[in-house]
């Protein structure tokens, strides 16, 4: 099986055979014999010429995954190459309206600004509550306040889109 | 003894309370709101009342809920834990007027130390030593008069304050008026009382603090120092025991002080003593605080005593069942507390659904934890999740096994604090000891960077082998495209979008 | 300091010594066998290479393939454990020979202690005190003379014995003969030398055993007692320090004696010595450990140290950091061995893999475990799944935490003997310190009754909530029997074989 | 819902009726009000008039259930009423052929007898070994060897027939 995997914005090709007893990875060109054992749900202990390592997956709720070694901790993102471009097409750009999200489950506190507002980046759209902590959520870039789909009092969800700057 | 008692909290400490009430053969009580009907406390006791909505003014914080509570599970006392009702006399007056015993003070030395400037002329009255300042509030013209005779940088601060909220510092006169009008507004939206006064700014203080103890038959111990200058934004971050700066005399005055503290409040039941230290180690009185604090462990593993047995103890009329001759510190401890909030991401809070939980344990770790696999924190309350407690034989022991433990710890689903405490504990100032209130805000301004070249290549085989174990990938048909699904999460994010949020984030 | 070390063990104590190397910086190698692949030290360790089969004789025992793993991990230093190759002197030769520290005892100081005849007759001339008896191998007709001498009961001893093997207890003359062929051929099969000695048999006699520790510049101390009498069939079972029944003049004899038994072995690391107490506080030199010991968290609890890291210290040539005078005991603590059988049906093992595992924390207690929810315990080694330690300010406080803890333990999928250490922390003869070495038999024989009349009810309440709970129950047209089959797993069993077979497993 | 649960061989009749909150069990003719939530994988949170009990359920790979409370454990069994009759018939009686089974996974170290051999109840019929402890396998009753199943050497997993006593 063949992947790209992107680890913390670099990617890397990875090959992937199933040996008798071990896997064998081709990683960006380089052979590497890997002993791989799913020991928990999420947890693989991993043997590589006597090293060891103990991977621990994790996916968030919005969908990110990372895989943490140790203390350290790993954005990553496993890709199929045919369908990369695709995929990065969908993003959009700067140029384009941009979402505001909560970036945590919380309490709509306050709305500082109306649709159609003028706004420069990094000014206060929203300020959200959660964990008797409130956080303004900024604006991304300048532009203006196309929509706002929240209000105050509302509870909101991580990810969640609360106003749209276009 | 007590048969019964209610705790008038939730989450670890609650947990904590409930553990000493099962060591004791007590039949513990917890209260919960809607949203805690799964926490931990309510697993763990022998009894449980639901007493209202998520808002802690309608549960936890109301006083009527709980005392109809411990009228129906006929309790005999009560134990407020801290934060919440901890620290209001008129809980602990009507706890007394309906039969209750308030495990903790009398109402009237919580009273006389609730207001920091009543505390701070009694405190004078007693002889102990105060940060050069005013005794009460006072308006503007008294102020600038005060700063310009003790000299800048100077204070302001909240009589009725706490956690930072209401406190200005002013470096020259001309930012005094401004500040004292700030100063004033925060602390009536904050503590609904608008008095502010003034003390001499000490430059990198050190925050250290005196456990003390007292009996209702007037025996009052100190238990030694905590320091807790690791803080962040004003909120203690690390606390260990004894402080890296404290030698035995600096600690029999200090502990001395705070008896007489304490005895000028005519105090009983477990108390500290906040002071502050500058660069010279002179100290000066701060506040007390009128309840058991996050931060005990770091007491019971160096002294060997469990402040909770005492205080149940204590509250059931017995005297101290040991001398100030008797208390023999051993060891070092540090505490860590671990958050629900993402130190990569401005700390913002991060409630939501625990979905794995790897737990340290092992030679000289203690936790003590309200979380478990599968848990939702939820986002009404403060984000402590647990306290992780190393102790060693001295203080680069406790560091090392606190390392070891904070290596095995792994909290998944939501972010937690605790890749910060290895970038604490490994600084080299940490390590040394040099420590002050402002340690924590100048180690976040520096880059961190602690990086193995190997182990990317390490998380891409990983994730690769995961995706490839993944039941859709043995499917027929399955390429990297189903490998890709099986791996993706509900919502996926392109690599794009994340970086974006994230810098968004940056900026704030 | 070693820059890496390789442990020749596995489960809760390759998990432990991991711990230490990851706490003093030093890379830890961990070995496994093919059922360990999973193994928690496997998962902890830096590095980890395969050793053989699961036959210990293959793996764990085989000196040649450790050997060349500590070769090709580059290890400095070997680790042996406890039990395994622990007490093999070959083996510490083996690994000097190949310029591996041994962290332990030189294999001559094993040696000497090795062979309990030999042991005896170096001690005797040290002074240190006996059980009556032999002092070497004899054959029947001497046996029978110095038994008729010493007087009835006495007990036959393997000389290279351990662990129970090759014992018999001879109550009268009659009974001789016979026990002693027995304990010959037992002695031949379990270790290969039918060697057997003679002793007097101790009516009720404690088993108290000293902790020494040695540098290699010729300091000794000693770290306390251990009282080990809860046993069941010559095994410990649970162990505490300090001793109900050692006061501090007699902890100091012995730990004394044990001191000089170790300076004369020329004793090096860490090191046990055991005594027999008989019901008048004598005490008898009964054998040496020449190891760490599975129960040596009891006494790092009680003095604040930890053995594990003084053994690396001193195994690479640090003199002892301390004198005898500067060990402070304080406080009181007990361990329980968390073992993979069913007390309920004669402690048969119970292997297999674990469903679930909620595990205890907080104030006072230590876990120091090998296993985790998922895996499997294999079949070919010994029971011991962790250890539960309670620390307390006394006794009873550390007896209230372990009865805490022990209540919160769970590990489902497969028995374990925890309700076995509630039954004996609540006995009274156990509350009181009432403790020799028939003790847990005694307990055993007597019938277990904790009941609470409603529980049963609620047994049932909760069992139908989790049936229609399940996902198949609220299927349309779920009915009992859906709920029941959903309920129901891989391979029903009806009530009434569950019982034939308890029965039938009852009369053995 | 109704179910008929057997609690340490005695067996309670239970209905049990969701109500908005909570459920209403009538046990053995007596109404109680239940407050349960599932907190983690099986471990029930249970508040019985302010009472409060942890339960968790365990499922052994021999197929028995338990409730576990605080440290009591409860063999449970839960039976549909109408197919109870006949499930009890499945038992079989001691008339009849009984098995010898492992009571853990293991290995036999040694058979002790031979089929056709008459044997006593409480004969040892084989000798397991498992985590460094051996133990004899005794035979249920007077009878013979009908059929022997393993072989020493062998492996065996827990609840395996091993001997058949006729």
């Amino acid at each position: 099986m063949t992947y790209d995997i992107v680890v913390d914005g670099k990617t890397h090709q990875l090959e992937l055979t199933r040996g008798e007893k071990t896997w064998l990875c081709k990683v960006d060109g380089q052979e590497i014999e890997v002993d791989a054992a799913l020991t928990a749900r999420d947890v693989m202990s991993v043997l590589i010429g006597g090293k060891a390592y103990e991977i621990k997956r994790e996916r968030s709720l919005q969908g990110e995954l990372h895989m943490v070694i140790g203390s350290a901790r790993y954005a990553v993102d496993v890709q199929d190459p045919r369908s990369l471009r695709t995929r990065r097409a969908v993003g959009g750009s700067e140029a384009g309206p941009q979402k505001v999200k909560a970036p945590m489950p919380g309490k709509i506190v306050r709305i500082l600004v109306s649709e159609r507002d003028e706004v420069k980046a990094g000014q206060g759209i929203i300020v959200m509550e959660a964990m008797k902590m409130q956080n303004e959520m900024k604006s991304p870039k300048d532009g203006r306040v196309q929509k706002i789909l929240t209000a105050e009092g509302s509870v909101v969800n991580a990810g969640d889109t609360l106003a749209i700057i276009e | 003894m007590f048969k019964r008692v209610l705790i008038a909290n939730r989450g670890e400490i609650a947990v904590r309370i409930i553990r000493a009430c099962r060591e004791m053969g007590i039949e513990s009580v917890a209260v919960f709101s809607d949203v805690d009907r799964k926490a931990l406390h309510v697993r763990k006791a022998d009894y449980a009342y639901h007493i209202g909505p998520a808002t802690a003014s309608e549960s936890y914080l109301n006083v009527d809920k709980i005392l109809d509570v411990a009228r129906r599970s006929q309790a005999e006392a009560i134990h407020p834990g801290y934060g919440f009702l901890s620290e209001n006399a008129r809980f602990a007056q009507a706890c007394a007027d309906h039969g209750f015993k308030f495990i903790g003070p009398s109402p009237e030395s919580m009273e006389m130390m609730g207001s920091k400037t009543r505390a701070r002329q009694n405190m004078k009255r007693a002889g102990v030593p105060f940060v050069p300042g005013s005794e009460r509030g006072l308006d503007i013209d008294a102020a600038e008069r005060l700063a310009e005779q003790i000299g800048y940088p100077i204070m302001l601060k909240a009589a009725a304050g706490g956690g930072g909220k209401g406190m200005r510092l002013v470096q020259s006169p001309g930012e005094l008026h401004s500040a004292y009008e700030n100063a004033r507004s925060e602390a009536q939206r904050s503590f609904g009382d608008n008095e502010v006064y003034l003390e001499k700014y000490i430059i990198n203080p050190r925050h250290v603090e005196m456990q003390i103890f007292g009996d209702e038959h007037g025996n009052i111990v100190y238990l030694g120092e905590r320091e807790c200058s690791v803080q962040r934004r004003h909120q203690k971050v690390m606390e260990e025991s004894p402080s890296p700066v404290v030698d035995e005399g600096m600690r029999r005055r200090m502990g001395e002080i705070a008896v007489r503290v304490a005895k000028a409040a005519n105090y009983h039941n477990a108390g500290t003593i906040e002071f502050l230290v500058d660069e010279q180690r002179n100290f000066y009185f701060l506040e007390m605080n009128t309840r058991l604090q996050v931060e005990h462990p770091v007491t019971e593993l160096v002294t060997g005593l469990d402040l909770v047995h005492l205080q149940m103890r204590v509250a059931a009329g017995e005297k101290l069942p040991f001398k100030q001759e008797n208390i023999r510190l051993r060891g070092h401890a540090i505490e860590c507390r671990v958050y629900a909030e993402d130190p990569d991401n401005n700390f913002f809070p991060s409630p939501g659904q625990i979905t794995r939980l790897i737990s340290p344990s092992g030679p000289g770790i203690r936790r003590d934890s309200g979380m478990y696999e599968g848990w939702n924190v939820p986002i009404e309350y403060d984000p402590l999740l647990a306290k992780l407690v190393g102790y060693g034989e001295d203080r680069d022991q406790a560091i090392d096994r606190l390392l070891r433990a904070l290596y095995e710890y792994f909290v998944g689903g939501i972010k937690t604090n605790i890749s910060l405490f290895r970038r604490i504990l490994k600084d080299p100032d940490f390590r040394a000891g040099n420590l002050d209130t402002g340690f924590l805000d100048r180690l976040l301004a520096k880059p961190s960077n602690e990086t193995d070249p190997r182990r990317p290549i390490v998380a891409a085989i990983g994730a690769a082998i995961f995706a490839s174990m993944e039941p859709k990938a043995t499917l027929p048909g399955a390429n990297g495209a189903t490998a890709r699904n099986g791996n993706a999460a509900p919502r996926p994010t392109s690599n794009w979008r994340r970086t974006a949020r994230a810098e968004a984030m940056r900026e704030r």
